[in-house]
């Protein structure tokens, strides 16, 4: 009992990095725009978080800064795929190793490698904390954990219920349609490879502030890979997704407290787990051949008005 | 002796300069100027002029490629003119984004639908509506959808995603997407193309209306019976060019083909003169999962040597199933097809059908037919590869390749080929499609399945194609024609099966009577 | 109807440039402006260079002089460029039937492991042992890749993110080994036991490079060929264009996708043999670092194109070693060369842009 | 490796240079070599240069290598395992260079692989933690599990157990040497398994900060981390320059006589140290813990027989040392330590 509460009072730490991904990635790619960059979003999100605790202190602007960051770097992406039609696999790759070299010289250059800082806080609910057993797992978070989830239901109610989320989903679905309905391609292309990267970034933010307080290059570690299975595994839906990254949120949580308790399991297939159990996922979803799989129709395609197709 | 007789017959200049009618004194609602577009080096608007008046039903006819779909889409801002002027009731405007022709009243469907197909019909409705307050405004929009679709009569779910409808549904919701959005003027891009006739009937009564309300309706076709008998106005281009402006009262379908192409065709029947033994035989043949065609269950019929078996029916009844089945990219559940000299089919792949001595013209050519980015000699030479032609499998001989290809260009008279190295995709949809003929044909084929083979084509390459049709035929081949287009069926079979939900249920003996098939098509049977 | 407000009589500034699309742009073009986006990559990334304080003549040194003047740097060159062209021949040959391989880096791993299982076994005679050897990579690496292919073609997986599992799970299997069972059994450190002489690459005459780089010529002739003139090759080009349509006309695409795919993972795997047997004579823990990503993106610049293929991965394998030498004698975080390679992805895809679209302005 | 050395003498006078695996910043491993790098710079009055970030494969070592060598450099002196072959190569090349490798595995004339008996120092870490302990429950956050992680952990509880005969070690293996996120969860998932003082061979000094907004103790590993966090109370610390210094100095005379094993350094010899005592360690604790280096310096041994491991084998038998060979080869814990192996 002791270890489950542990265990899960745990996992929203581990899955908001999971779940603020894989949002921006939704937001970004229900507009059509495919975006593998996430693990470099999540890098200079982290870095630009760390820089900011390390020289202000203030969790808050980290926090603001990260998103920014996220969303300066994805300026270059969504111009390398929006105007200059490149492909968007291979643009979403360079992106990851453009961020991977960008932020290990920025904190090279800075002497942030390593330093680690005073992070984000518990919030402090008073009587709530003390209940037992949801006492410590559902109010002894720090207050990401429940702007997530609040972004979460933001980002629903834009899509299913704003002029704009209907024209970012019809961008993704089919691009030629929204034009000829005044609807700009590109404008709608850019908001949401935008803000989608800044959710990412936020992400990234919260892995350097909020859970690992340090910097180290490339700590990432495959978390943004494993955000975009996470959305193919949702079918780009906002809900099921925040779901699959408290799964993996339970997956992160569960692999230093399988080893701490001296369970007698080899030790590098456990750290296995997180990339086997997504493929895991893949297949369970994909056995289900009833279900559309969700994709926007769009997805990947560059759009220029007077191409003919 | 062929099917298809062309004698080059001047147009005559009467003709045009009668276009009068009450139409044509209406005001102008529409004036386009001296509009050129160019893609690339190709022109394809080359100082065009064109009016529109208020209240009128105006067709668009042209050959394939002859610029009328750019011509509309420079009106509804998507292409921007390189010069040229446009002007509304009057006075100039610059058109140069949808969202300003939205504005300006100027509605367009067109010729490939432009719905999001996982949006309901109300959702995509809005899409083109949207402004301020979502909720309230989608109420709103219901309300006067619900009441324009009651007034010029199109009954659908509003709440249905178009995906899910059938094409004359999703009409309906494009046509009604820009009448909600308050469009004056009307623009159909083949509108007809996908519909029955009943269905094209109706579509024009309620333009019919819409024009009589003071709205302008421009529609382009390829079908002259159409522009003949709905239009106000009949405005033909050519190579890019206005040839001129008529009406319709004035001139007959020979006089406006010979505008359209330079030239007189006159498709007659012409019927086989030695139909041998059965050569394909389908018994009970069902096939229900997968796809998204409607299930077929036991189909039968049987298909002679020398003989076109027609298949005519509404589209969505499974003849793409059908379709499908016989060309190998499906295999049927229950039932037998069998081969004469062969026996059963039974999953056979696509290559093995083709070593059988099947040829495929699929309908949907830019999926089926060629691939687009690669050039016309690989589209030609690939089957012939397949089948082990053209050097060893480590050395693929192009000097061979090249010169059957220059060949086969020729025989079929595959016009618009620059070089042999260009690719397929740059052909106009006739050219392509008598390049698919020419390979599908190049291994000599005693079975030809061909779906819609004329989709879309203009009048002189559907001749071709049917002429095509028609030589394999006379060589002793068998040929299999499902077409949606009850002419078509009607001028090519030897006998004719209709298909409705999924199985044949008449068969006829050509000659046979328009109405008795159309009755059948539709159940009435 | 119209009301003056939105009828305006002037072109939005925007609306005056107007994107085409290029069909056919004659190829000295198309050179002249790949080049010249090459060499706009280059140029940003000394400026890069320069902001962060190494001296424009230093550049000319360590990345003009001292490469083509010193037989030692053009030997390290070449040996670093031997599996890059291999990695990157890899990804070519995945591309073409639009299968993106990125789990280069995970078939690299299992390719070494295969090399090493064979050296640490003393499978077959000596003499055969480094054929044994580099076979046993390529099929490990075939193995590596069978699962996402198998996934693909049978349930749509999509590979960019199974391949990409697939390379940490393969990072974990090798720590496991090599903390393991496979630790070297003189010092019980994390590598493997070393290569004895029969199991290394050794060095050919010429500049003394390794055995791998010849090794790497012959598959890029070799895969030249099959692009160019084989049937095989003339058919995976419809695999590539038109899948639905290769279907119809006959073409097995599922077989053709997965000998190529299977030919992909085992060039990654060799590329794990050449490392290890070419340069490190063990396998070690972090070998594959950076051969994956730069697979890719070679495959990329290279348009599938084995011969540029080598162009490309020289001209990598150059900037590594200059990079390398950056950071000794100018205090430049090796990460740079990274930024240089997106750097130079960036700028060649931008000309690649001009190559396929044409800007007009109109009135 | 074993074959008997002959003396070296350097042609010039000496210019070391240092290689190091990652950044010079990173708190740790490398961090440590290159504050000695300053110290010995500063004693021998010479400037070494540092490259960072040099990875453990050839085609990176050796370019780096010969263009100190081609610039003059002729003390070269690396940091990692992984550069051993390497080095043995590039010494065979170079008869006239000097070559140091710090956690290198190969040796010859002209090349000489030193590392510390860490051992040693968290023995004493460990005494610290066993004193500070109230549950008896120590966490340890390692690396990689191979014989200089192992025989940390031994060492740790074995230093535990001599304040604390029930104490016991949890121990759990980030698989990373770098890796702060899955340093702090496992450092975490510790503290909740009811352990109050955490030790570590990790890089970062995550579990020290970990350790101290949990408020419990901790024991530093490389460095002195109680510059990172008040819960660090000691630290097994590198002291390189106590033995780079001389080294150099032996090797500038001429007559320098490589240790056909490598140099082994115990805390006499100037390799690992203890960095003791934070403000919690009560006087008696730290006498206790001093006397024990003492008597380390003096030549106790930590693995001497018997003992036993947690399956029962018997690992040393009474009366008998264990050698360095099966030091550096250890794959087993003794009975307390709670491991996932
Ligand atoms: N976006 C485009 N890019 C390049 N060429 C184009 C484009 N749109 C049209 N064209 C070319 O312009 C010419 C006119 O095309 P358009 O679509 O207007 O013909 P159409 O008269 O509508 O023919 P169809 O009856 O086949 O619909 C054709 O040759 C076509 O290839
Ligand atoms: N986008 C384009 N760019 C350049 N040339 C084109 C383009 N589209 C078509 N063409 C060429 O323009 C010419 C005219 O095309 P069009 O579609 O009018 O041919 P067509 O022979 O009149 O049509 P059809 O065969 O359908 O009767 C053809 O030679 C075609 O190859
Ligand atoms: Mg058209
Ligand atoms: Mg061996």
């Amino acid at each position: 009992m002791e270890f489950l509460i542990n265990w899960l009072s745990n996992v929203p730490q581990s899955a908001v990095p999971f779940a603020l991904a894989a949002l921006g990635l939704i937001v970004c790619e229900r507009s059509g725009v495919l975006n593998l960059g996430a693990e470099g979003y999540l890098l200079v999100g982290a870095n630009a978080g760390a820089g900011a605790m390390l020289t202000t202190g203030s969790p808050m602007f980290a926090f603001v800064l990260a998103a920014l960051a996220g969303g300066a770097l994805s300026l270059l992406f969504a111009l390398l795929v929006i105007n200059l039609r490149m492909n968007q696999v291979i643009s979403g790759l360079t992106i990851v190793f453009f961020a991977q070299g960008l932020t290990s010289l920025i904190a090279a250059r800075n002497g942030w490698t390593s330093r680690s800082f005073s992070g984000l806080d518990q919030l402090d609910f008073g009587l709530l904390t003390d209940i037992p057993v949801l006492g410590p797992i559902l109010f002894n978070q720090d207050a990401i954990v429940y702007l997530t989830v609040a972004l979460f239901a933001g980002a629903v109610f834009v899509f299913k219920r704003t002029e704009i989320g209907l024209q970012i989903r019809a961008v993704g679905e089919n691009p030629a349609a929204a034009d000829s309905t005044g609807v700009s391609v590109s404008l709608y292309r850019y908001l949401a490879v935008v803000s989608g990267a800044m959710l990412i970034g936020l992400a990234g933010g919260y892995l350097s502030v909020g859970v690992s307080k340090i910097w180290v290059d490339d700590m990432a570690g495959g978390r943004g890979w494993i955000a975009i299975a996470l959305m193919i595994f949702a079918r780009w839906q906002f809900w099921p997704a925040l779901a699959g990254a408290v799964l993996f949120g339970c997956i992160e949580a569960l692999i230093p407290r399988v080893a701490a308790v001296g369970l007698q399991v080899p030790q590098y297939f456990v750290l296995m787990l997180p990339y086997v159990a997504t493929l895991c996922a893949m297949v369970w979803v994909s056995l289900d051949r009833t279900r559309h799989s969700g994709v926007p129709a769009a997805l990947g395609e560059p759009y220029v008005r007077e191409e003919r197709r | 002796m062929t099917s298809l007789s062309t004698t080059a017959a001047p147009i005559s200049e009467q003709a045009s300069c009668a276009a009068t009618g009450l139409a044509a004194l209406a005001p102008r609602a529409l004036q386009l100027t001296n509009i050129v577009k160019s893609f690339g080096d190709y022109v394809a608007l080359d100082d065009v002029s064109f009016d529109l008046r208020r209240g009128e039903v105006h067709a668009l006819l042209g050959e394939n490629g002859a610029g009328k779909s750019t011509l509309m889409n420079v009106v509804a801002g998507l292409y921007t003119s390189d010069s040229g002027t446009v002007a509304l009731n009057g006075s100039p405007v610059i058109i140069d984004n949808p969202s300003v022709a939205h504005r300006l009243g100027i509605g367009m469907v067109h010729q490939h639908y432009r719905l999001v197909d996982t949006f309901t019909a109300l959702e995509n409705i809005q899409l083109e509506n949207g402004h301020g307050n979502y909720r309230r405004s989608m109420a709103k929009l219901r309300d006067r959808t619900t009441e324009i679709a009651e007034r010029i009569g199109f009954g659908i779910d509003l709440d249905r995603p178009v995906g899910e409808m059938s094409i004359s549904e999703q009409q309906r919701v494009e046509i009604l997407k820009i009448l909600t959005a308050d469009a004056r003027i009307i623009i159909l891009d083949e509108p007809t193309a996908v519909l029955t006739d009943a269905e094209a009937d109706r579509l024009f009564t309620a333009m019919a209306g819409l024009a009589a309300e003071g709205n302008s309706v421009v529609f382009v076709t390829h079908k002259l019976r159409e522009a003949l008998t709905y239009a106000d106005r009949i405005t033909v281009m050519r190579a890019g060019k206005m040839v001129r402006t008529v009406a319709p009262n004035d001139i007959d379908t020979t006089q406006l083909t010979s505008m359209i192409v330079g030239e007189t065709i006159v498709e007659r029947r012409y019927p086989s003169s030695n139909i041998g033994d059965p050569k394909i035989v389908l018994k009970g043949v069902s096939q229900a999962g997968g796809g998204d065609d409607a299930p077929i269950s036991d189909v039968n019929f049987t298909v002679r040597e020398g003989e076109i078996y027609g298949i005519a029916g509404v589209g969505g009844n499974g003849q793409s199933r059908l379709a499908a089945l016989l060309t190998g990219l499906m295999r049927h559940d229950q039932g037998r097809i069998l081969l004469a000299g062969h026996g059963a089919l039974d999953g056979e792949t696509p290559l093995a059908l083709r070593e059988l001595g099947f040829a495929c013209i699929h309908s949907d050519r830019a999926h089926y037919g060629l691939a687009n980015d690669l050039t016309i000699m690989e589209n030609f030479s690939v089957s012939a590869v397949l089948a082990g032609d053209f050097g060893s499998p480590f050395k693929i001989d192009k000097r061979r390749m090249r010169a059957s290809t220059q060949e086969a260009v020729k025989a079929f008279d595959v016009r618009g080929v620059r070089a042999l190295h260009q690719k397929a995709g740059l052909l106009s949809g006739g050219n392509a499609q008598k390049l698919v003929l020419a390979r599908e044909f190049s291994r000599a084929p005693s079975i030809v399945i061909a779906h819609s083979p004329c989709r879309g084509l203009d009048v002189r390459a559907a001749a071709a194609v049917h002429e095509h049709l028609h030589d394999a035929r006379d060589r002793g081949g068998t040929v299999i024609l499902i077409s949606e287009d009850l002419d078509e069926i009607l001028l090519m079979s030897d006998r004719i099966g209709v298909m409705s939900r999924g199985a044949i249920v008449a068969e006829f003996d050509a000659p046979a009577d328009r109405n008795a098939i159309g009755k059948a098509m539709t159940g009435h049977a | 109807m119209p009301d003056s407000a939105v009828a305006r009589s002037h072109r939005s500034l925007l609306s005056r440039i107007n994107l085409e699309i290029r069909e056919h742009a004659p190829v000295p073009q198309q050179v002249a402006l790949l080049a010249a986006g090459l060499l706009l990559g280059l140029l940003v990334s000394a400026l890069i260079l320069v902001s962060v304080g190494v001296s424009v003549s230093a550049l000319l040194n360590e990345f003009v002089i001292s490469i083509v003047t010193s037989s030692r740097s053009m030997g390290n060159v070449l040996d670093r460029a031997a599996p890059l062209v291999i990695v990157g021949l890899s990804a070519a040959i995945a591309f073409k039937t639009r299968f993106w391989n990125i789990g280069i880096e995970g078939q690299v791993i299992f390719g070494a492991i295969g090399a090493t299982l064979v050296a640490n076994a003393d499978i077959g005679p000596p003499e055969l042992r480094l054929f044994t050897m580099g076979a046993a990579a390529m099929l490990a690496g075939m193995i590596w890749i069978a699962l996402p292919l198998y996934l693909r073609l049978r349930l749509r997986i999509n590979e960019i993110i199974s391949t990409l599992l697939m390379n940490y799970i393969a990072l974990n299997f090798l720590l496991h080994l090599l903390y393991g069972p496979w630790k070297d059994p003189v010092t019980a450190f994390p590598n493997s036991k070393i290569y004895e002489h029969v199991e290394r690459l050794g060095s050919t005459g010429w500049l003394n490079i390794s055995t791998s780089v010849a090794i790497a010529m012959v598959f890029v002739v070799i895969v030249a060929w099959i692009f160019a003139a084989s049937r095989f090759g003339f058919l995976m080009k419809f695999v590539y264009a038109n899948p639905a349509m290769a279907r119809a006309i006959g073409v097995n695409v599922a077989v053709l996708t997965i000998l190529a795919v299977l030919a992909s993972g085992a060039l990654s795997g060799l590329a794990g043999f050449a490392i290890s047997a070419g340069i490190d004579n063990r396998m070690t823990q972090s070998f594959f670092v950076g051969y994956g990503f730069s697979g890719i993106l070679i495959g990329f610049l290279a348009r599938n194109n084995p011969i540029a293929v080598v162009f490309f991965a020289f001209l990598i394998s150059a900037l590594m070693v200059a990079g390398q030498s950056l950071q000794i004698f100018y205090q430049i975080p090796f990460s740079i060369v990274q930024l240089i390679q997106a750097t130079i992805v960036i700028c060649v895809a931008a000309s690649e842009f001009l190559i396929r679209h044409r800007i007009r302005f109109v009135r | 490796m074993a074959d008997s050395a002959k003396s070296f003498s350097l042609a010039d006078d000496p210019k070391p240079a240092l290689v190091l695996l990652s950044n010079k910043n990173d708190g740790g491993w490398s961090q440590a070599l290159d504050e000695a790098r300053a110290k010995v710079g500063k004693e021998l009055g010479l400037r070494i240069p540092v490259v960072e970030n040099v990875p453990e494969n050839a085609a990176a070592i050796r370019p780096t290598v010969e263009t100190f060598i081609d610039r003059g450099f002729n003390v070269i002196i690396g940091s990692a395992f992984g550069y051993s072959d390497t080095f043995k190569e590039l010494a065979a090349e170079y008869p006239d260079v000097a070559f140091l490798n710090a956690a290198g595995t190969t040796n010859s004339d002209n090349l000489q692989s030193f590392y510390g008996r860490t051992y040693q120092s968290q023995y004493l870490c460990g005494m610290v933690a066993g004193g500070l302990s109230e549950s008896g429950k120590l966490g340890f956050v390692g690396a990689n599990p191979y014989g200089l992680v192992n025989w940390t952990v031994n060492a740790y509880l074995m230093g535990a157990r001599q304040i604390n005969p029930d104490a016991t070690v949890t121990v759990v293996f980030t698989g990373a040497w770098n890796d702060p996120v899955k340093e702090r969860a496992a450092a975490e998932a510790l503290v909740e398994q009811g352990i109050d003082v955490i030790g570590q061979h990790v890089d970062t000094p995550t579990p020290q900060i970990v350790a101290q907004e949990k408020g419990i103790y901790g024991t530093g590993h490389h460095r002195d981390f109680s510059e990172f966090s008040a819960a660090t109370q000691c630290s097994s610390v590198w002291v390189w320059e106590r033995f780079l210094a001389p080294e150099i100095e032996e090797i500038a005379a001429g007559g320098w006589e490589v240790e056909p094993n490598g140099a082994f350094l115990s805390i006499a010899d100037g390799g690992a140290d203890i960095a003791c005592c934070g403000d919690a360690v009560p006087e008696g604790l730290e006498a206790r813990v001093m006397a024990e280096r003492e008597a380390l310096i003096d030549g106790k041994q930590i693995f001497a027989g018997p003992i036993t491991d947690s399956k029962g084998t018997v690992r040393v038998e009474e009366g008998e040392v264990l050698s360095d060979a099966d030091l550096w080869s250890m794959d087993w814990f003794v009975p307390g330590v709670v491991s996932q192996q």
